[in-house]
């Protein structure tokens, strides 16, 4: 009997309960009895997902699985329920959120060790989880907005977990609202597709989109085209891409777990996952679809460029991800959702290993970030050094490690795929080339190379087990994570895209048809082994590591000259762009300025308060009442309250009895 | 033959209503003027399930009622504490003497 | 005779605290002098020897028109050394005033009160002397034996 | 009268209200004076002996007594809310028992059929708890008004407790509606019928799924009540007479018939909700219990003439003969056929009523008093948690056992 | 005049003269019970519409806890007569002639409301009303119902925090 | 009457409430001023003297012999103890011995008070703290005791049974048999009010731990009695300075280290038990027969035999009973353990008739000072319970 | 239960006026057979015999308004229980987890309750 599957609602409740527990009582209780809370409640998460896949792969199910559990809001037709959703897709997020989620508990439960607020910060990553978990199993759009703002809300938590810090509170701060400003794009498209659907039920949307036309590539005014973009600017919000990505790298305030779970592992792909879980709607706006590869390729070149001369360990890593996303929109973006998703999968590993690795190193030099000041740590901690190794290897897309078969997929797709584009085929592999050279300049910068640190001031450690052992078993994922595609260096299928097949082929025929003749029409045998290694990725990765070497093992004096003879564009990357410069000139001063002088100086005080004053001083009589307004006086205050209500009475009423 | 009509009901409400918007303006004792609030809930509440009634169908205006009286309760909990605060500060329970809210 | 150690303890600690001293049916009394009531009585309570701690009772007796007037009688225990004691303190009939023992022992709070009340014996140093038995507003002092039983006439 | 004719319901309830009234009125002096006895008995006293034969009398007269006794009225009092506070105790305290059922059988008044009980609610248990939270009133404001240190403390103490334990006393019973889905009286009692499946001697009562509940809803209810352990509002000798201090006469008295109409509601209610209402305990095949009322009744009857015949002198011998004569002629008429089945279901529902009012008796012969931070303490930091984890885990079994 | 109605007139005068003895009585404690008088006449017209649950509910909380509440701030605050101040003359010169302004207002719309001309037969509602209005509860309005107890946790931590400062 | 109120000593939020003198726990007329802090009391001040008689002030003008007679009005409830105590004081000052006869039924008449003010102590007390039924079962056993006492003296409280040189009268036959019958009951019936109380949760949760009184202020404050044994002070006159044979008598002084209320009850408790070993004891030790009185002419009145044959006796006792005795000059202070503590009595003599002052160190009087020590800081219930505990009686205390 | 409103709360209100009759009818028996002989001692409020100075209606302690305020809150949830019981028949699981749910809630306010002392009665 499928235990799981007929109570979905254990597997996010399970987190939250954990969250509830801790936040209560974790105050007055040791570090290992919230461990034990914190633990338990994802590791029987995970073993829940387990048991649901299994459970589901048992139903031989091409449909998705969904369960309501509760009326929820209704007013007039609008309806949405508590239900939860299972399909494919659902499950490879399960996995990922569930498993990544867990190893980075456990790593917390070290990292964290010596800090303040141990509770509050395993309560805020359960309310996650659960949150997270929300969002993925969501059956309806509304609820996977709960999801999604619940995640947010976590983010800024946690983000702002220093709380004390200013910097890491505005940080907070900053990741909320920018955040928002994409959500606001994604609230309109929510009531768009109410509007349009008449529900916000998935399964009723994808029932009724699949069988609209598809939209043209031209007109902007199509309403999928509309709705797409409209939820797509929520998904660039969120996953940080091109133009709201700022506040990503700030978010690198948060503490190393945070960093790895929410802003790399998961929370940032919720973007990806929604596009792809909207691929129907998406499939029928090709014109949205090029908007999705064009944000995607153009984030993650541009956020290469940055990663490129960042110092700070864990910025590098940050942009690196921001990065990583832009690969995944680009392969939503031509159409291949399996391949964007599988880069998912594979970068939730790698990334979450990098960060965890980079944590571990931080942990090891006693809170240094800057690289400069590192080097030569590979003796000194050997099992982060390995297990980063492997990871760097995994992202530079080197063949046989996991992000290779994924980021060649999305590449594949960009040059052969139905919606392919050359020119954002080449921005990637621009990209692979860039991110290439800018991770093993942090390998070599990081641990090899003369030492850069005071010993004496600084004791390098191995972190404790609690910390390594989920930075092998990543590492062992990082590498092993791409395998279900390994068959198709040999030409044969693509497990992963097969398993995902039947949720990307449900609704969307004209693409999924295109799919279906590009994936039957794989080389075979060897000459598609050579070819896949000697593709372009797999050269660019190749020549960014020697680049690499040759700049900081070989030529360690070499940056800096490069970085003098280049000087414009060094500071340029250097400072990012000057992006938030520019936000701050052209968006933020402007708004200062307007609510000083204009809503301030002006109205307020030139018009109200003339106002008020040309009245006080015109009728002693009434004015005397008019300072009453601010008498502080209660009763004055409740007439005032009666004067409103008559007021809007007697317009309301009496409007309304006129239209009668 | 038994028949009251609904507006009778809707009529008392309204009644019900404006003198708890008076006692509201008119009484000065702290309590009192939260006693008028109630009273204006109150008023409320039975429209709502005069509404109800008319409409005959499931009673959505009954559980609205059911809503009002928790907020009611809340309400006067918090309330009478702030009451409390305010006359141990002020020793007074005159509102007109309590003039927090200046600013 | 245990109680002669007494005697002899408080004679080697002050040849001059002890007046007279009396002895009728086996029960010893020691007289001293106003002025010494305090020390003696400190002495007798923390002596290691003595260790009188408990006070059984203040009587206050009326000699009248015998002068000194007035005997204050304080009855003590020592629970260590299962023993009695009396201290006997002679006061003048015009100046009926006693230092105040509620400092050595708490129990003499109301037993001086007491004395206060019906005997007219002012304590110095009391915390709260006021009347106990008899009403606030009562004149005179019942016990004395020139008070006028039939009342005032 | 044209709606006289539309209700006629309405002139028969007028019936029965005047009828049970009476009777009520009766039951609460003669529950004074059974509690007298009892509590007598247990300290190995007589009790009241002197007015009527075993003291029956004793109730009128003390009923004469609180007559013409003065009645002081303190002029610092708040005179309204002063008079007001004895009033709303007793009627309250009165007006509950009309939604207690006492018996199955519908009996002909002026031709009509209707119940034993004055009104059929269907949310008679909601009902009855609305009526008892505004008992509070009674209390508070008896203390209030009196304008004296005493009563002012008595009443703050007995309102704060009846409201502690109100909680507990709400909590404890929904048990019980859960696992029987109704409100109504006369629902509960019906799912309360029969036996259990396999311990078929045991009647089908509540209190054996609920003992626990069944626990809490008594000691909540004792404590309601005001009754020893938790008579802190009267606590004689902590606060003299409490929130009555400052009454006399039959005011005072007032007070006294609420408290044991409440008792007598809460008995009633424990009756319904526990102990199977007005079911006979024995399973229905056996047809000889239909017997027990009549064959009791003619017992008692025989037992008091032999007492009356032995230990009895003078006008006692004839009060007592009288009552005789009544038991024996009631009996015998209990046993006609007709009369036979109206009259098991009062006589099992009185029975029960009979036997919490023993308890309440026995626990005051027995116990000590709390202290009041003590009963606070036990109200709120024992019974409610208690009644709560009783209620989710009745929960639980009704929602597995459902399945 | 059917019975029905003469109930409905009595207790709705009763409420309405309620309402103005809390208006006009100075004492605290006899406003409160004013009050409650008000809220037991509106439970028996809560009857009259056949809302049995919604009339047991308005005397247990309402009459039963609320007004409990009150009675026992004004016995701790000993609140005694309302003082006679006019400081705020915008209330004394507007507030109560607004006021019944818009009673009047209230009641003339209420008159014209087009569900008013329906009427009730003082039945109570057909099926199981209250079984009807818990479903409606438990299903439909589960979220404001889950909400509530939020609402009653944060009115507990905000009132005791309030009440037990200054102590 | 003063009627002053204590103003509050400050606290806006206290207030000061009487208990007392009409107030039906405080064991007749004492009164308590308590400052209340909502249930919490703040300070506690006890005022005495409602019943005042005078009676130090009366003995001066009576003989030595009709002083007796007031000295039962002192502690009602004991009236046999204080008659012990006078009439040893003055036989000290006479420097008489009395027949052992006489000492033994002394001891046992005592020790049988004891056992009934203690049952009033039990039962009052658990009627402060509402167990009702105790009282009456404690009264059921104290009207036995009554009983013995009417038989032998033709009173029931107000007995003068002993006077200065022996007892009042020869004691009926067959007196001692119904003390035997009493004691045979009577360990059954104390298992009853244990029963009812030494292991109720309500009377632990009522009294253990309430009143806390700590040996050193026990005895700074002169506290004597239970209330001292139950503070973990082993203090009994009895032991300490024996008086009327009690050295001859096997029993035990219970003593409990606690000192709160529950240990001043168990105290109490076990009392009783070994007063009834006491009583016990006496029946097999006094003699059937022998005097019963002391024979010193001029100061005991002779027999009543002799009184009709003898002209001697015939004088003696006229004189006697209408001018008394004149003892020497002197002044003694005696003491003995009464069921509330140490009684004594201090009697000083001119030489002349009268006794020419008469102190009486009353149990209860010093005890009620440690009052406040007991109920500062603990709720208005516990004031109940702590001055049950101290068991004052009133006479004793305003005199 | 279908019927009339009347034939099942008429009785009900009838009992009311029969006993606020049965009340009032003792009052006004006992204003009219008591006898009235007031003096200053009598008419004096109760303080065990000592004349009272000032107003008894002094300011109380605060933890009664404590009280009833926890009182109100859990009344309500109470409140909420019995429509809950009612249909827990069909609910079933549903039910129990969102009364558990809202029961946990609140426990969490009674826990904080405690945990802040104002179930303590002496602080």
């Amino acid at each position: 009997m499928p235990i799981i599957l007929n109570n979905l609602w254990i597997i996010p409740l399970l987190p939250l309960l954990g969250a509830a527990i801790n936040g209560i009582f974790g105050k007055q209780w040791s570090q290992t009895r919230v461990n034990v809370v914190g633990i338990s409640s994802v590791s029987l998460t995970f073993l829940g997902v387990i048991e649901l896949t299994r459970e589901f792969l048992a139903l031989h199910s091409q449909v998705a699985w969904v369960r309501s559990y509760a009326p929820w809001m209704i007013a007039g037709p609008f309806r949405a329920d508590f239900n939860f959703q299972i399909d494919q897709l659902t499950l490879v997020m399960l996995g990922v959120v569930s498993g990544v989620g867990l190893l980075i508990h456990i790593y917390s439960t070290g990292y964290m060790a010596h800090e303040g607020g141990y509770y509050r910060f395993f309560s805020y990553l359960n309310l996650f989880m659960f949150f997270m978990l929300t969002l993925v199993m969501a059956g309806n759009l509304v609820l996977m907005f709960v999801g999604w703002e619940g995640v947010g809300l976590c983010s800024y938590l946690l983000i702002g977990f220093y709380f004390l810090r200013k910097s890491a509170s505005d940080a907070g701060k900053k990741a909320f609202i920018v955040t928002r400003i994409g959500d606001v794009g994604f609230t309109i498209g929510t009531l768009l597709v109410f509007w349009t659907f008449k529900s916000v039920d998935f399964t009723e949307i994808f029932k009724q989109a699949s069988g609209m036309p598809v939209e043209s590539p031209t007109y902007i005014g199509g309403t999928l085209t509309v709705i797409c973009l409209l939820l797509f600017a929520g998904a660039i919000g969120k996953s940080a891409q091109l133009p709201l990505y700022v506040w990503l790298p700030d978010a690198m305030e948060g503490p190393t777990p945070v960093s790895a779970l929410i802003h790399a592992a998961t929370m940032v792909t919720a973007g990806v996952y929604m596009v792809a879980r909207m691929h129907v709607l998406y499939s029928h706006a090709p014109l949205a679809m090029l908007v999705v590869a064009i944000v995607g390729a153009a984030t993650l070149f541009y956020s290469a460029t940055i990663g490129l001369v960042q110092t700070d360990i864990k910025k590098v890593l940050a942009y690196s991800t921001v990065s990583q996303l832009g690969y995944m929109f680009l392969g939503c973006g031509v159409g291949a959702y399996a391949a964007g998703v599988f880069h998912l999968m594979t970068h939730a590993f790698f990334k979450g290993l990098l960060f965890l690795a980079a944590g571990s190193v931080i942990h090891a030099m006693g809170g240094e970030q800057d690289m400069r000041n590192m080097g030569g740590l590979r003796k000194k901690i050997p099992i982060t050094f390995w297990t980063m190794f492997a990871a760097t290897l995994a992202i530079a897309g080197v063949p046989l490690f996991s992000g290779f078969f994924s980021k060649e997929a999305i590449l594949d797709a960009a040059k052969d795929g139905p919606y392919a584009n050359i020119y954002l085929w080449t921005l990637g592999i621009l990209g692979a080339l860039l991110t290439s050279f800018y991770m093993f300049r942090l390998l070599f910068l990081t641990f090899f190379g003369e030492q850069r640190y005071d010993e004496h001031k600084v004791h390098v450690h191995e972190s404790p087990k609690n910390m390594t052992i989920p930075l092998i078993l990543l590492a062992i994922l990082a590498v092993s994570g791409g395998w279900f595609a390994a068959p198709t260096m040999l030409g044969g299928p693509n497990h992963f895209e097969n398993f995902l097949r039947p949720v990307f082929e449900a609704g969307a025929p004209a693409a999924s048809a295109a799919l279906a003749e590009n994936a039957g029409a794989g080389e075979t045998g060897g000459n598609a082994l050579v070819k896949s290694l000697l593709a372009p990725g797999v050269i660019v990765a190749l020549i960014g590591f020697l680049t690499a070497w040759w700049f900081y093992i070989r030529r360690p004096d070499l940056p800096k000259k490069l970085a003098a003879s280049m000087h414009g564009l060094y500071t340029l990357l250097l400072n990012k762009y000057y992006v938030d410069e520019i936000y701050l000139a052209v968006i933020v001063r402007p708004l200062l300025w307007v609510s000083t002088n204009v809503l301030w100086h002006t109205v307020d005080e030139k018009v109200i308060d003339g106002a008020v004053n040309g009245v006080a001083s015109s009728a002693r009589g009434i004015g005397g009442e008019v300072r009453q307004i601010q008498s502080g006086n209660p009763r004055s205050y409740a007439t005032w309250v009666v004067i409103g209500a008559v007021g809007v009475t007697v317009l309301v009423l009496g409007v309304w009895g006129m239209v009668r | 033959m038994n028949e009251i009509p609904i507006s009778y009901f809707l009529v008392l409400s309204a009644i019900l209503f404006g003198l708890g918007v008076l006692a509201f303006v008119f009484k000065r004792n702290i309590i009192t003027v939260f006693m008028a609030i109630e009273l204006m809930l109150n008023a409320v509440n039975l429209a709502f399930v005069a509404f109800d009634r008319a409409r005959g169908g499931p009673h959505d205006g009954w559980v609205f009622v059911f809503f009002v009286i928790v907020v009611a309760a809340a309400e006067a909990a918090v309330g009478l504490a702030i009451a409390i605060t305010v006359v141990h500060n002020r020793q007074s329970l005159n509102i007109e003497r309590v003039n927090l809210l200046k600013f | 005779m245990e109680k002669d150690s007494f005697i002899r303890k408080l004679r080697e600690w002050d040849a001059a605290a002890v007046v007279e001293v009396l002895d009728f049916r086996g029960e010893t009394t020691i007289v001293v002098a106003r002025e010494n009531l305090q020390r003696v009585a400190e002495f007798l309570v923390n002596d290691p020897g003595t260790r009188f701690a408990f006070l059984s009772d203040i009587t206050a007796v009326d000699k009248f028109p015998i002068e000194p007037r007035f005997e204050l009688n304080y009855h003590l225990l020592s629970l260590e050394r299962r023993a009695r004691l009396r201290l006997k303190v002679r006061l003048a009939g015009d100046d009926p005033v006693a230092p105040s023992m509620v400092p050595v022992w708490p129990a003499a709070n109301w037993h001086e009160r007491e004395a206060f009340d019906l005997m007219g014996i002012r304590f110095e140093g009391h915390p709260d002397l006021r009347r106990i038995l008899m009403p606030d507003d009562w004149e005179g002092y019942p016990l004395r034996k020139d008070y006028p039983v039939e009342g005032y006439r | 009268m044209e709606f006289v004719a539309q209700h006629p319901i309405l002139v028969v309830s007028l019936i029965k209200i005047v009828v049970l009234l009476f009777l009520l009125m009766t039951a609460l002096a003669y529950v004074t004076w059974f509690e007298r006895k009892v509590v007598a008995r247990i300290q190995s006293r007589i009790g009241p002996l002197y007015v009527g034969a075993h003291g029956l009398l004793q109730p009128l007269a003390d009923g004469v007594k609180f007559l013409f006794k003065e009645d002081v009225t303190p002029p610092a009092a708040d005179r309204f809310v002063y008079v007001l506070a004895p009033f709303l105790a007793l009627s309250l305290g009165l007006a509950t028992i009309a939604l207690i059922p006492f018996g199955p059988a519908t009996i002909m008044v002026l031709g009509v059929p209707t119940q034993m009980g004055i009104a059929n609610v269907s949310l008679g248990l909601l009902f009855v708890f609305a009526i008892t939270s505004m008992g509070v009133y009674g209390v508070a404001l008896a203390g209030w008004s009196s304008n004296s240190k005493y009563p002012l403390m008595g009443g703050l103490r007995s309102s704060a407790q009846m409201v502690s334990y109100e909680v507990s006393l709400t909590l404890s019973v929904v048990g019980v509606v859960l696992l029987a889905g109704t409100l109504n009286f006369n629902d509960l009692i019906a799912y309360q019928s029969g036996h259990w499946r396999y311990v078929r001697f045991l009647p089908h009562w509540n209190v054996i799924p609920q003992f626990v509940g069944f626990l809490c809803y008594f000691i909540s209810a004792i404590a309601e009540t005001n009754r020893v352990p938790f008579d802190l509002p009267e606590a004689e000798t902590e606060l003299v007479a409490g929130f009555h201090t400052e009454y006399s006469s039959f005011k005072f008295a007032m007070f006294f018939m609420a408290e044991y109409a409440n008792m007598i509601t809460v008995s009633c209610l424990a009756t319904i909700l526990f102990f199977g209402g007005w079911l006979s305990p024995f399973p229905e095949r056996w047809t000889w219990q239909l017997y027990i009322p009549g064959v009791g009744l003619i017992l008692g009857g025989i037992l008091l003439a032999y007492d009356t015949a032995m230990n009895q002198r003078g006008i006692a011998r004839i009060q007592l003969a009288v009552v005789t004569i009544g038991a024996l002629v009631i009996g015998a008429a209990c046993l006609l056929p007709s009369v036979m089945p109206v009259v098991q279901g009062p006589f099992w529902f009185l029975l029960k009523l009979l036997g919490f009012l023993f308890f309440y008796v026995w626990t005051r012969g027995t116990l000590p008093r709390f202290r009041y931070d003590q009963l606070m303490d036990f109200g709120w930091k024992f019974l409610l948690p208690v009644s709560l984890a009783n209620l989710v885990i009745t929960a639980f079994v009704v929602m597995v056992l459902n399945r | 005049m059917t019975l029905p109605i003469i109930l409905f007139f009595v207790f709705a005068a009763i409420a309405v003269i309620g309402a103005l003895m809390m208006i006009f009585f100075r004492e605290p404690i006899h406003s409160a019970l004013a009050l409650i008088l008000v809220m037991v006449a509106l439970a028996v017209l809560y009857l009259l519409l056949g809302a049995e649950f919604i009339a047991a509910v308005q005397i247990i909380v309402y009459a039963g806890a609320v007004m409990v509440l009150f009675v026992f701030v004004i016995m701790l605050l000993n609140a005694g007569e309302e003082e006679r101040t006019n400081i705020s003359k915008l209330a004394h010169y507007v507030g109560w002639p607004l006021g019944i302004f818009l009673t009047v207002e209230l009641v003339y719309w209420m008159l014209r409301a087009p569900i008013g001309a329906r009427a009730t037969t003082a039945t109570i509602a057909p099926g199981d009303p209250t079984r009807d209005l818990s479903m409606l509860l438990f299903r439909s309005y589960l979220f404001p119902f889950e909400i509530t107890s939020i609402l009653i946790l944060i009115a507990l931590i905000g009132a005791l925090v309030l009440a037990k400062r200054d102590s | 009457m003063p009627i002053s109120v204590e103003t509050p000593t400050g606290a806006a939020e206290t207030m000061v409430l009487n208990m007392g003198p009409q107030h039906p726990s405080t064991h007749g007329v004492l009164r308590v001023v308590l400052e209340l802090n909502g249930e919490i009391v703040v300070s506690a001040k006890p005022h005495i003297g409602y019943l005042h008689t005078g009676i130090e002030k009366s003995c001066e003008s009576k003989t030595y012999s009709q002083a007796i007679t007031l000295t039962d009005r002192l502690d009602y409830l004991a009236p046999l103890s204080n008659n012990l105590c006078y009439c040893l004081a003055v036989e000290r000052i006479l420097n008489i011995e009395v027949p052992k006869r006489a000492q033994y039924i002394r001891v046992l008449l005592t020790e049988l008070t004891r056992i009934a003010s203690h049952l009033v102590w039990v039962g009052t007390h658990a009627i402060d703290l509402g167990a009702m039924t105790v009282f009456l079962y404690g009264f059921r056993e104290r009207e036995e005791i009554m009983r013995i006492l009417e038989m032998v003296s033709g009173q029931r409280m107000m007995t003068s049974y002993f006077r200065i040189g022996g007892l009042a009268l020869e004691p009926p036959p067959g007196w001692l048999e119904r003390v035997a019958r009493f004691l045979d009951s009577f360990p059954a019936h104390v298992a009853e009010y244990e029963d009812l109380l030494t292991q109720n949760r309500i009377w632990l949760a009522r009294t253990k731990g309430i009143g806390y009184l700590s040996p050193e202020d026990a005895i700074a404050l002169g506290v004597s009695g239970p209330t001292l044994r139950g503070s973990g002070v082993d203090y009994d006159v009895r032991k300490y300075f024996p008086y009327s044979s009690y050295e001859e008598f096997d029993f035990d002084v219970p003593v409990q280290k606690d000192g709160d209320c529950y240990a001043r009850y168990l105290c109490r408790v076990a009392e009783i038990k070994e007063s009834a070993k006491i009583v016990r004891q006496a029946i097999a030790k006094i003699p059937a027969e022998g005097p019963i009185r002391t024979v010193a002419p001029g100061i005991i009145p002779p027999s009543r035999e002799e009184m009709k044959t003898s002209i001697e006796g015939l004088i003696y006792h006229f004189k006697i009973y209408t001018e008394g005795f004149s003892p020497p000059r002197g002044e003694v202070y005696q003491a003995i353990e009464s069921p509330r503590g140490e009684l004594g009595f201090f009697v000083a003599s001119d030489g002349s008739a009268n006794p020419y002052r008469v102190k009486v160190r009353a149990p209860s009087f010093v005890n009620l000072q440690a009052l406040p020590e007991l109920v500062v800081g603990r709720l208005i219930a516990d004031v109940v319970a702590c001055i049950g505990t101290t068991d004052i009686v009133l006479g004793e205390v305003d005199r | 239960m279908n019927g009339n409103v009347l034939d099942a709360y008429g009785p009900l209100l009838l009992m009311f006026l029969a006993a606020m009759g049965i009340s009032g009818a003792i009052l006004t028996v006992s204003v009219l057979f008591g006898r009235r002989k007031p003096n200053p001692f009598k008419d004096s409020p109760y303080e065990c015999g000592i004349r009272p100075t000032g107003d008894a209606r002094q300011p109380f302690s605060v933890q009664y308004y404590l009280v009833a305020l926890i009182f109100i809150l859990f009344d309500i949830e109470a409140i909420f229980l019995y429509p809950w019981a009612l249909v827990y028949h069909d609910l079933r699981l549903f039910g129990f987890v969102e009364m558990l749910l809202y029961i946990i809630i609140l426990l969490a306010g009674y826990i904080y309750l405690w945990k802040k002392g104002a179930l303590d009665w002496n602080r």
